[in-house]
């Protein structure tokens, strides 16, 4: 696909963003090709776009589990890895109570953690690297960044300045 | 390049470097490393980290309890009871444990000191927990002061030297002693604070005036029944304290008897009147009175002719006089009378007195009645000990005063002071240091930088008890002669030297009678010279076939001691018909209170430079680093003085301002005060803490000579200032005071 | 001023001079660390080896390890008993130190260099009795001539091998890793 | 450039009456119906930021005096020279330090609070000072752990009580309460710091779109490069979820655990039951007294935020005061109760002592702040939407809390059960650290201040799009769509 | 493994433990004999007069005494020696997050690891009996006075907590002397500090484990010890007889 091009188009408003992507469908390209930057978390079912997939419940899941297992570790393995198990008061080795705590705080502290981690591994962050971007978007402008066969340039431009584009450019990559 | 690396950034670099070296090497095993140096000829016991023991005599009171000292690669860690000394059977008061820090402490005379009177033997400085301040460096050598000893010896007329010994009946005055006998100077002269203050020349004057015949009684308080302490502090300081304490164990506790009865006539409740199981706040003065009282209501009892001692005293009259209920005395007297083994026991404040000489009597009359002489839980004279012919008490204050006396009138020219710390002991109104003025040579032979050491010409340091020789006699609290033996623990720590070994020395030097009156090599030899004919005494704990032998086992053992009792029964045939006086005892001053000085139980007259001894709670007050004043709440509630409000007392010879203690337990028209604190000298722990009450005490005696340091009225004023005393207790846990109101 | 140096510093000369201070920084914790880990000086530069290989026991000079808490460093005298009778010591030059120290009676100034953390109450008797050879935790002597200390004497080290003499045996086991039986 | 000047000079829109029901009057009194345009809020925000009196920095330079002094000069001071230069003693062996821990530990509560329940329960009105919250939860867990590691004796042996493999196979003691409120500590702060970091990643970077120099290096680095792809949007909108429900249990074992470390000991007074949550209340209601403070002082010192921060928000915080108020009466009474009741001798000296010791001022005084105060002043509306009033009123709820752990602490050390060892607590170097911490606190705060946008533009922004105002017959009112 | 359950205290049934002191209230006359020893034997610091003013005093063993009734019917309370009791079940020991505090199963006493202190106190908090002291300062003991030091026993510093440890040392030294002669340690052949140094024998140490040992015996003899708190659970090892 040498001979595609990136094009950024910038809307002021929600639905005119909605409509132009209705418009880039019905120009032939599929959702793959096209993605919306804002500055205000915008919603798939707003802009009629399909789920987003995400990994941040599943790594947090993930976390959790392990979080949990440290605990174990912690709460059921240490204790015996003295010769003799230390005697505090006349407490079991392995007490009741303490344990459950620790098991919910580590539990805890594992989810946060990974669930944290999971939007960087998720977002690819940091990411420092340049790429396609348009300031204008912070200020509250909704820009669709889409992938189009060279050619045919023109004839989006075209259509998205008629949905009420402020701007359609090529778009270039930038360091943030 | 290279310029702009300048020199000055490489050092910087470089003191990084270092600087990261030093922390480095801070946390490295290198940091640790220490130099060991062995002895060249070190005995294989001393160097695989195993204790050695020896057995010596503890020199903190006149008692001479027998210690076991743990050493340890040549210093002392820790002092046990000689379980084998009859006297202490194992067993030690605090001021034996915390000897081991007038050994190591931080302020002893390093070495011989010509000096200027009234200098300071040490720097002082303004915080003495934080900053150093070190003693004065020796500023002549041993050979030139056995020289200047010599030469006072020669220069002065015998008449005009004199000695001035501590109160324990030790080897050193025994060759003083000898010195005195055959070169005619002045007879030695023994006295210490706790003589004063035990009032020894009176219990012996007493038992003189009742028995016929001079000693010091010995009250076994462990075989009584029921003991009637007229303030006796037996538990405290008193003559024998340990052996007193195992005494009352046995009266509290024996396998073969009913627990036995405790009940103490005191003003105050003194840690003694404390575990006694009635305590009665008796009206200082009254003691003679209701002693007498007593006697007369259990010979009542008892029916037949009263004897003549108590026949001239009213029960009543007594009971009014000394505040206590006839009631209470009469179920005294039935407690008395009905007690299997009673037992009378006079002492403390109660013979401080212008009439303790019949307090004394009174009480001793009581035995009498009791008829417990010689007999288990009775009174006895004490047991002589081994090479002793008869009973010497050190000097009583008013000999003190003739003494002092001596030396204002400029009658004696040299003054030798071993072992007695004069300038703080005896009462202000004495004026020692005045007195001392009119001295020409003072020599003071302190192991401490004490009062009397700064006001000397010279100081020659002795070693401390654990460094040196001896021997000491246990006078009393030992059913057993005993000689308590003292060996070197330790070597010593300073350049000091045995005042034994000096004075040895500079006899010789001085030539004449003194060299053949002390004709030894030095101070083991005359010891071994006095020991040594103890060899072949019947009894003999141990005995050995030849001098060394015998020796080796002394110092082995620590002391030897009979195993057959070597106490008298006093002659009572006389005692109960005798007129005995229970007149009040007068009071001088004119305040409104009566004022009891008492020796603190854990300092005594010499503990107040053991920092540990003075971290220890008083046993009654558990104020700790200071001096106080015990008022009764009432009293005080009454005059509005709190809690740490210091006042001013006034007597007739002195004034002095301490803080309040409201002691529930004394009567409202006393106070208190203990004795032990108020150095101005004496090293840093002791220096400038507390006031000394002995400067309030003036010159009054009671008829044996004792002082009469309980016979005084004192008044009193707020100064409006507060000090802080250091309790344990918790004021608001103990009192309720602070708590919020009730 | 500061702007210039950074500048200075981005150029080669400057990142080889940076390199160059890193460099000696490094060297110089590294040779600290060095520092601290070796033995230190000993007034004679004493050879075990020599004495292990005429068959000297250990316990005949450090006797203490057998009978108390301290091995113990042997007194001249000990030292004496033996060089006394041997030639060389009159004459060698590395033995003058001690000539010199028992002719003049200045003792020697040892360095001990096995030594346990604080806080560490080490018994020596206890350790010979129950059968362990010195070279357990001192290493083997007939290799060493200065002595250096070739275990870092700490808890693991001493409670591995406390683990591995209790064995299966239970009341041992609780003994020899009571935090008591060391710290107190 | 900014338009909202002209509002500001209108009088605070607090009163309003039934008959003045106006579509203007609403949006003047909701922010949520105040929109402006984007890009003028960033540049409002960014204004707050950027625009800096001289009198903020000789603030700024004083207390960096006293956290030089008070903090670490008398920290090091402490650590060189042990703890006697404090007050703690036989039987107080816990001092001002553990009622810091305490007290800042509470005080953190209140941003996980408003920015975690608050929108897990979607009350619009938290919007804009979500983060001035959740920086309190952040700063205030740093003083707390500064208080807790000053109060240690060996300090430089802290990691001890960390779980890290050792050749020694001793491990920490997790019987201990200590253990857990370490681990619980570390949870809390490690996540909300998380917490607050992640809703700030898009303003940080709108903050990289509007800057330069330093600070434009600065924002990059933070913003992770966001751009606000629907991707990154998703994972952001995950992960906030996750933690706003998550953190909320983290928050109440917290403090739970902190109640723990008293209730599980052995001592009259302590040993209660009803400690976990009395402490949990007790967090919230200093740490919303923190808040309005807070948000008082940066409605009044810093530019533009008048226009975020309105009297609706302290109405709205003035009546979670009051509630949590109540709550904390009710379980102090709870408490007392029980103790009066049930309660050995010991525990019965101790109310005693309490009430009538030496210390009976600070617990009346307790009372006084904590219950009698917020009650008579904020169940008036117009009271409590004015700043100044409610201002008072958290700096007295605060004080008095920190009354509540000096009489749980210290006091109650005070007493035990061996009357011998009863002593009184003097402070001694306690007070320079304690308002040492309260300095570095404020400091970190300032500082923030001036470099992290304290609104959450994107938050407010997605709030004003969700609200708008609906007729029904001849009344206007607010109306919410839920856009999540 | 994982418990549940809270210690079982069956009632009636006396916990043994190991070590244990007999002490006679009626004999201990206050001297302060064994705080002395204590100190010496165990290098306690001392603290200067402020500081043991202030509650920092170093004692391991006080001795408690209230006062009962009024002038003049007043009467001081047997006075109450109160050290460690090393509790079977202590309350200090759970609370440890560093495990500084532990019980030792080979001594069943209460130890206090130095070392491994990082002075959180709060052991010192939650011990009914208020015995433990901590080292708030690095007290000066200015030379020569460290000559003075047990080897036997560590110096602590600055920041640690400490408290009486029943002489560990020296049971550990009877114990190797035994041992070394291959024979079980006989009640009597070594003793605490303080049971060493009191004058009235009021303290008296040994196994309590042993029915022949003197403890077991004085505990028979006066039937009805009184070990304090005791209904807190702690299963202290101290028994003291009020007497009188």
């Amino acid at each position: 696909m040498a001979d595609n091009i990136s094009l950024l188009a910038v809307f002021p408003d929600l639905t005119l963003a909605a409509d132009a992507i209705d418009q880039l469908r019905s120009l032939g390209l599929s959702d793959d090709h096209m993605n919306v930057i804002s500055g205000i978390p915008v919603t798939e079912a707003m802009l009629g776009r399909p789920n987003q997939w995400t990994n941040v419940p599943r790594i947090a899941g993930g976390g959790a589990a392990l979080g949990f297992l440290a605990a174990v570790l912690l709460t059921f393995v240490t204790p015996y890895m003295y010769p003799q198990p230390i005697q505090v008061g006349t407490q079991a080795t392995i007490p009741g109570p303490p344990t459950i705590v620790l098991l919910f705080e580590l539990t805890m502290l594992g989810m946060l953690l990974s669930t944290f981690l999971g939007v960087f591994l998720d977002s690819y962050f940091p990411n420092y690297r340049p790429m396609e971007y348009v300031k204008e978007v912070s200020d509250g402008k909704i820009a669709i960044f889409f992938t189009c066969p060279k050619e045919s340039k023109d004839k989006f431009t075209k259509a998205m300045t008629a949905l009420g584009a402020e701007k359609v450019e090529v778009a270039e990559v930038d360091h943030l | 390049m290279s310029d702009k690396f300048s020199r000055r950034d490489f050092l910087k670099l470089a003191g990084v470097g270092a600087a990261t070296t030093a922390v480095l090497t801070g946390c490295g095993p290198a940091s640790r490393y220490v130099k060991r140096e062995p002895y060249l000829q070190m005995p294989e016991y001393n160097y695989n980290g195993l204790s050695t023991f020896y057995a010596t005599t503890c020199r903190e009171c006149a008692a001479g309890c027998g210690l076991v000292v743990r050493t340890m690669q040549g210093r002392a860690l820790k002092t046990e009871g000689n379980a084998n000394n009859p006297l202490n059977l194992g067993k030690t008061c605090a001021r034996g444990q915390a000897t081991l820090h007038g050994l190591y402490n931080p302020n002893r005379v390093r070495g011989p000191i010509k000096h200027s009177r009234g200098d300071r033997l040490y720097e002082t400085a303004a915080d003495p927990f934080n900053d150093d301040f070190n003693d004065s460096e020796a500023n002549m050598n041993w050979d030139d002061a056995t020289q200047a000893v010599a030469d006072v010896l020669k220069k002065y007329q015998p008449g005009e030297i004199a000695f001035l010994l501590g109160m324990a009946p030790d080897h050193l005055f025994d060759l003083v002693a000898d010195l005195a006998s055959a070169t005619g100077i002045n007879a030695p002269v023994r006295f210490g604070a706790l003589s004063m203050f035990e009032s020894r020349a009176t219990l012996s004057q007493a038992a003189e005036n009742l028995f016929g015949e001079s000693g010091l009684p010995f009250f076994d308080v462990g075989g009584a029944q029921a003991v009637f302490s007229f303030g006796a502090n037996f538990l405290e300081t008193w003559l024998s304290p340990v052996s007193y304490t195992r005494g009352y164990a046995g009266l509290r506790q024996a396998l073969t008897k009913m627990r036995g009865t405790l009940v103490q006539f005191e003003s105050r409740m003194s840690s003694t009147a404390g575990k006694a199981d009635e305590w009665l706040p008796i009206r200082p003065g009254t003691e003679a009175m209701v002693a007498l009282a007593i006697g007369r209501l259990v010979s009542e009892k008892r029916g037949g002719t009263i004897p003549r001692a108590f026949a001239d005293v009213e029960p009543a009259d007594a009971a009014a006089a000394s505040g206590i209920a006839l009631e209470t005395l009469e179920h005294l007297a039935e407690t008395f009378a009905s007690s299997g083994a009673p037992l009378a026991i006079p002492g403390g404040a109660a013979l401080g007195q212008s009439n303790g000489l019949a307090v004394a009597e009174a009480v001793l009359a009581l035995n009498a009645l009791a008829d417990n002489f010689g007999k288990p839980g009775g009174v006895f004279f004490s047991a002589l000990a081994p090479n002793q012919a008869s009973y010497q008490r050190p000097a009583s204050a008013r000999e003190m005063q003739e003494f002092v006396q001596k030396m204002a009138d400029g009658k004696i020219k040299a003054l030798f002071v071993h072992g007695v710390n004069p300038a703080f002991e005896l009462p202000a109104s004495l004026d020692f240091k005045n007195a001392l003025k009119n001295v020409e040579q003072v020599i003071s032979f302190a192991t401490f930088p004490d009062e009397t050491a700064v006001e000397a010409d010279y100081v020659f340091p002795d070693h401390h008890g654990l460094e040196s020789w001896g021997y000491q006699r246990v006078t009393t609290g030992s059913a057993q002669p005993v000689l308590s033996g003292a060996q070197p623990v330790v070597s010593p720590y300073y350049d000091t030297r045995a005042t034994a070994d000096v004075l040895i020395t500079a006899a010789q030097l001085a030539g004449g009678n003194f060299a053949s009156a002390l004709p030894f090599k030095d101070e083991v030899e005359f010891i071994k010279s006095k020991v040594s004919n103890l060899m072949g005494e019947a009894d003999g704990y141990f005995s050995a076939p030849d001098a060394d032998t015998f020796m080796a086992y002394f110092q082995q053992y620590g002391g030897w001691w009979k195993t057959s009792d070597g106490r008298s029964t006093p002659n009572s045939a006389e005692a109960l018909n005798r007129d005995l006086s229970g007149a009040e005892s007068e009071f001088t001053g004119a305040g409104e209170f009566f004022f009891i000085p008492f020796v603190s139980p854990t300092l005594a007259e010499a503990g107040a430079n053991k920092p540990w001894l003075q971290e220890l709670p008083d046993p009654t007050t558990t104020v700790m680093w200071n001096t106080w004043v015990e008022m009764n709440p009432a009293t005080a509630l009454e005059l509005g003085i709190e809690d740490d409000d210091v006042i001013r007392i006034t007597s007739d010879a002195g004034v002095l301002e301490a803080p309040v203690y409201r002691y529930p337990a004394i009567r409202p028209d006393t106070i208190a005060m203990p004795f032990g604190q108020g150095h101005t000298a004496y090293g840093r722990y002791a220096e400038n803490r507390g006031v000394n009450p002995v400067d309030l005490i003036g010159q009054h005696f009671n008829e044996a000579g004792d002082l009469a340091f309980a016979g005084m009225k004192v008044k009193i004023e707020k100064t409006g200032r507060k000090q802080l005393l250091s309790r344990l207790e918790s004021i608001m846990g103990v009192y309720g005071v602070g708590l919020g109101q009730e | 001023m500061i702007k210039k140096l950074f500048d200075w510093l981005r150029q080669p000369l400057g990142l080889i001079a940076v390199g160059i201070a890193f460099l000696a920084l490094f060297s110089l914790a590294a040779y600290g660390i060095h520092y601290t880990q070796q033995a230190p000086a000993q007034p004679v530069q004493f050879p075990h080896k020599t004495h292990v290989a005429f068959g000297i026991q250990c316990l005949y000079c450090h006797p203490g390890a057998a009978r108390g808490p301290a091995a113990g460093i042997p007194a001249e005298s000990k030292c004496w008993g033996c060089h006394n009778q041997i030639a060389k010591t009159q004459t060698s030059a590395l033995l003058a130190p001690l000539k010199d120290s028992v002719l003049s009676g200045t003792p020697l100034q040892w360095v001990p260099v096995a030594q346990v953390p604080d806080f560490v109450q080490f018994n020596h008797r206890a350790h010979i009795a129950a059968g362990q050879n010195c070279e357990n935790c001192h290493g083997d002597m007939s290799k060493v001539t200065v002595a250096e200390n070739p275990q870092i004497f700490n808890m693991g080290f001493c409670l591995n091998c406390h683990k591995k003499v209790a064995g299966d045996d239970h009341v041992k086991l609780v003994k020899l890793t009571d935090c008591g039986t060391c710290h107190y | 450039m900014t338009g909202y000047n002209k509002k500001e000079e209108k009088a605070p829109a607090g009163v309003h009456h039934h008959e003045s029901h106006g579509e203007e009057h609403l949006r003047e009194q909701h922010l949520m119906l105040d929109p402006l345009p984007r890009g003028q809020m960033n540049e409002m925000v960014m204004e707050s930021m950027h625009e800096t009196s001289w009198k903020f920095w000789v603030v700024f330079a004083i207390l960096s005096v006293i956290v030089a002094y008070g903090l670490f000069f008398s920290w090091g001071k402490m650590i060189a020279e042990g703890l006697g230069i404090a007050g703690v003693n036989r039987p107080s062996y816990w001092g001002i330090f553990l009622v810091n821990t305490v007290f800042w530990i509470g005080i953190s509560h209140a941003g996980t609070f408003i920015s975690a329940i608050l929108r897990v329960f979607r009350a619009e009105f938290r919007r804009p000072f979500t983060r001035a919250a959740e920086l309190m939860t952040t700063f205030g867990l740093v003083q707390a752990g500064f208080s807790i590691f000053m109060h240690m004796g060996r300090v430089w042996l802290f990691y001890w009580l960390l779980p890290y493999p050792n050749e020694r196979m001793l491990w920490p003691n997790l019987h201990s309460p200590l253990s857990w409120d370490l681990i619980a500590i570390t949870t809390y702060l490690l996540s909300s710091t998380m917490y607050l970091f992640l809703p700030l990643i898009p303003d940080l970077a709108m903050a990289r779109d509007r800057s330069t120099g330093w600070r434009k290096t600065f924002y990059k680095v933070l913003a992770l490069g966001f751009r606000g792809t629907e991707g990154e949007w998703a994972h952001l909108r995950n992960a906030m979820n996750i933690f706003a429900w998550a953190i909320i249990p983290v928050m109440f074992s917290v403090h739970t655990i902190v109640s723990w470390d008293f209730a599980a000991a052995t001592r009259p007074g302590w040993n209660s039951s009803i400690f976990g949550p009395y402490f949990v209340i007790g967090a919230l209601h200093s740490g919303m007294g923190a808040v309005i403070m807070v948000l008082a002082v940066v409605r009044g010192t810093m530019k533009n935020m008048k226009y975020f921060i309105r009297p609706e928000h302290f109405d709205a915080i003035g009546k979670l005061m009051l509630l949590i108020s109540m709550g904390w009466a009710y379980f102090f009474f709870n408490d007392y109760m029980v103790q009066w009741y049930g309660g050995d001798k010991w525990t019965h000296q101790l109310l005693h002592f309490h009430e009538e010791g030496p210390m009976g001022w600070m617990w009346l005084s307790m009372l006084v702040f904590n219950i009698v105060i917020p009650w008579a002043v904020l169940w008036n509306r117009k009271w409590r939407s004015t700043p100044w009033i409610v201002f008072i009123v958290g700096l007295l709820i605060n004080v008095g809390m920190w009354f509540e752990r000096y009489i749980i602490i210290p006091v109650s050390l005070s007493i035990n059960r061996m009357p011998f060892t009863w002593r009184l607590y003097h402070p001694g170097i306690e007070i320079p650290l304690g308002i040492g911490t309260l300095a570095f606190f404020i400091l970190l705060y300032m500082a923030a201040s001036r470099l992290i946008p304290l609104v959450p533009v994107w938050e407010v922004q997605e709030g004003q799009m969700a609200h708008e105002l609906k007729k029904f017959g001849r009344e206007t009112v607010v109306s919410v769509s839920e856009l999540e | 493994m994982i418990d549940l359950k809270v210690t079982e205290i069956k009632m009636g049934e006396e916990h043994v433990g190991k070590w244990g002191m007999v002490i006679d209230q009626d004999m201990c006359t206050g001297c302060q004999a064994c705080v002395a020893a204590c100190a010496m034997e165990n290098n306690i610091t001392f603290v200067g007069e402020k500081d043991s003013g202030y509650g920092r005093s170093m004692h391991w063993i006080r001795i408690e005494r209230f006062w009962q009734g009024e002038y003049p019917e007043i009467k001081m309370t047997p006075n109450q020696p109160m050290m460690c009791q090393q509790c079977g079940s202590a309350t200090c020991e759970p609370v440890c997050p560093a495990f500084a505090t532990v019980h030792s199963q080979a001594e069943q006493l209460n130890l206090q690891v130095y070392n491994r202190c990082v002075g959180t106190r709060y052991c010192a908090n939650n011990c009914p009996y208020q015995v433990r002291s901590f080292n708030w300062r690095d007290y000066k003991r200015p030379e020569p006075l460290a000559n003075q030091f047990n080897p036997d026993v560590t110096v602590r510093r600055r920041g640690v907590m400490e408290k009486c440890t029943f002489c560990i040392q020296r049971i550990h030294k009877a114990e190797d002397k035994a041992k070394s002669e291959g024979r079980e340690v006989v009640d009597g052949e070594f003793t605490t500090a303080c049971a060493q140094a009191c004058p009235a024998t009021a303290i008296t140490f040994g196994r309590v484990d042993d029915p022949e040992s003197l403890v077991s015996q004085l505990a028979r003899r006066h039937g009805h010890g009184v070990k304090h708190l005791e209904e807190l659970g702690t299963l202290p090892n101290v028994t003291y007889f009020k007497g009188g």
